[in-house]
């Protein structure tokens, strides 16, 4: 029988390398594996490679891992809110690497590694500073620009319900990040708030179908869930 | 005297016709929804995948997984919709998003916007402005017509790094409403008690000024006799 | 108030126009918006390039459109089936054009098209006889070729669930090309078993958000539903 | 003595491994579910967005709506997902399935599979086979060993066009089962009652036979003494 429980968010972690390319799924604090990620920091995993809309907020969750040092590059859409001191401190220390790149050909960069495409035209950014050194042209009289896949050795999302064979179900706006980051690598692991027998999601609720999902662990929502996630993003 | 940003909202709220699709930036543009009369259905859209937003959750009544783009407690209305990221995008670059309104640093004469450098700031973020101003059917600009040092936003020529070029298609700002035409800057209204020179005067771009150019039509509570916005 | 219901398929296929590009949904039956191809059979347009998957049943559906002479050229993955008798017929006598692309890339092709993307490179093709005339590159270590974005003028869908706000909800194995399609035509209409009011369908459970839709018609499914369709596909 | 179709696909469904997620293709791979034993739990990929599909529909009991990718009523089992066709092909394209069962019309030695375009059929379709063959992490081939008129399908060159070059992994046959390597074709097994010099004579291509290559462990009830199948 196939059973992709994890008992704990440490399982979840133990394999992560130093120099690791990490997705890290979550849009604000919906959707983010915020347990998985403190598992991460306690890790020691150092020199990561971290893709996350933003940058975290203050010296926890993202903002703490960054804040340790780990992160050695953040590849990012957001990391300028006034709530990532962590990220803005290193980052103009020239510790943190950062690579911008606008919300949406984050997104998009996630699904194409996903789904084995090799890269895709977008206009988005054609003419702009964050189309310098991209392979450029004009598709049907529209100036675009080149935008390639993004993948990586981890993705750690975070749903509502998760099955043992890997399907998850997002709540309301939790899917974000989290669908397209559960295809694209190697290792992905989903913390949920309710583990459910195979079925408990109907097939037309699954959002993530399990074969995208190497791992789940059950998580309970911190108690001050709704107080901590106020601040700080 | 001069429109409040509430004013500015409100003059926004008043041009998105019926059965529009619109994504509402921070800021000014946030203000937007609430000024939508109940003679007409407008869909908000949330690039965190949300479309049919709500007011702002109630104290209280807040949903921990319900945010919307810029991080505030929302809710939902009957008929929303749930999605993830790239759906999201899809529906602004595959210009399913009738109106994105935003908020601007600068804007120029043929529509250049750039709203997502300021200067001296030292750590760049864009987010999805730049898929909203390229992606969008119609970008919409709210903003103060000046900078808090007085200085003119509309320009010939932008100074600041582009989010997009030749996007912005209508400027509402404390003081008039503005088209983007391919003969340049139309002013089309201008602020109660204002006249087109004295707008001209606050805007570095021309302005052409049509005989259909009238004052504003909006309540006194949107108006100020106090300086511009700042 | 926004109503975007019509009354009949009639309405629904107004619009066409003798040149028309058509995404017609569906895989099989399941999806496949039957009323309104026949109230399409009845409109007259004609020269019509329609994109489905397949090339339709006997002389009924999308193989009556084809019978009838209204379609001009056919884009498709798998338009051999024995069943597609009035295409392979016409095509023979080189009466229809045929445009043969792998089913994932134009599943891909047209999702390109509604997510506003100029095209993508995928591997899938790349080295056989469907990669004549394309652009081809090496990335990351594998052959790929370069696909357009497919859009149309209309596209014409079938959903389970409906609401006046254009929001679908499918059951079981109707999603199928009709998520994508209907984002990519400038003018889209559902064929729905069930209208029911905004709200109707779950936030989580709408599978295609109403502002990719311009109309939804209700139908009365077919009584002999099944037996019809276990023929000809 | 030689397989029967059926015996072929048991033999596929012996070295499909506990968890493994699958996609079947129309001929005697969609044979293989039904050989998949209670000691295991394999994940049936159907290309129209289902995963987790269960055995056909028993009569009477078909639902309109689902229908597997050979267009036949079919059931799913619980935690089944479905998906549209770009969330499908993702799964396939993406390397995500890891076993794609198809028939062939020719495989070579160094992998490259015809199966597409059968020689003098005036009408042409590819359905899913490339993506399939392309995308999936090991292609497995399903079919007689020799065509309907006795000549070798297993060649140092195809003939036909490609579905995709270099895709093929193992080749499972009425007479043998034969690993695709760098090194060129390996005879892992061959039918009861057949030995290696049989096989390579029914084989254009030059087979090697290492020191493991043994008779299949198959039940006697998917033997046949007649021809091999056709």
């Amino acid at each position: 029988m196939v059973d992709k429980t994890l008992k704990t968010c440490e399982e979840a972690v133990a394999g992560v390398f130093d120099g690791a390319t990490i997705l890290l799924g979550g849009f604000g604090d919906p959707g983010l594996p915020g347990q998985i990620l403190e598992a991460l920091r306690s890790q020691g995993a150092k020199n990561l490679t971290i893709v996350h809309n933003g940058a975290g907020g203050g010296t926890h969750s993202l903002g703490g891992l960054i804040h340790d040092g780990k992160v050695k590059k953040l590849i990012a859409s957001f990391p300028s809110n006034p709530g990532n001191q962590s990220f803005q401190e290193r980052y103009l220390k020239g510790e943190v690497e950062l690579e911008l790149v606008p919300q949406g050909t984050l997104a998009e960069r996630i699904r194409a590694a996903g789904a084995g495409l090799g890269g895709f035209f977008t206009p988005t950014g054609a003419g702009t500073d964050l189309a310098a050194g991209k392979e450029s042209r004009t598709i049907d009289g529209r100036d675009m620009i080149f935008e390639k896949p993004l993948r990586a050795d981890f993705a750690f999302v975070r749903a509502h319900k998760g099955d043992r064979l890997g399907n998850l179900n997002y709540r309301m706006a939790m899917r974000n990040f989290n669908v397209p980051m559960a295809t694209a690598a190697k290792f992905v692991v989903a913390e949920v708030d309710e583990l459910v027998p195979p079925g408990g999601i109907g097939p037309e609720d699954v959002h993530t179908p399990g074969i995208f999902v190497d791992h789940v662990v059950q998580v309970v929502r911190h108690p001050e869930y709704l107080k901590i996630t106020t601040e700080g993003r | 005297m001069s429109l409040t940003r509430e004013g500015i909202a409100y003059r926004v709220a008043c041009d998105l016709p019926n059965g529009a699709y619109v994504n509402l930036g921070i800021g000014i543009p946030t203000l937007v929804s609430s000024f939508i009369g109940p003679d007409k259905e407008v869909f908000f859209h949330s690039e965190n995948g949300i479309l049919g937003m709500g007011p702002i959750a109630k104290p209280g009544t807040e949903d921990p997984d319900l945010i919307n783009a810029g991080k505030q407690y929302v809710t939902v209305l009957p008929g929303a919709s749930f999605f993830d990221h790239p759906t999201s995008f899809s529906m602004i670059r595959g210009g399913h998003i009738d109106y994105a309104v935003l908020g601007a640093l600068e804007v120029a004469a043929n529509g250049d916007l750039a709203n997502w450098r300021t200067p001296g700031e030292k750590v760049p973020g864009v987010g999805g402005a730049m898929d909203l101003a390229f992606g969008a059917q119609n970008v919409i600009v709210t903003m103060t017509h000046v900078t808090n040092k007085g200085k003119p936003k509309i320009l010939s020529k932008c100074t600041l790094p582009l989010t997009a070029p030749r996007c912005v298609k209508h400027i509402f700002t404390d003081m008039a409403v503005i088209d983007v035409t391919p003969e340049g800057l139309v002013l089309r209204e201008f602020a109660p008690g204002l006249d087109p020179k004295a707008v001209q005067a606050q805007t570095e771009a021309p302005l052409r000024v049509p005989a259909s150019c009238r004052e504003m039509s909006v309540p006194a509570n949107f108006q100020q006799t106090a300086q511009p916005v700042r």
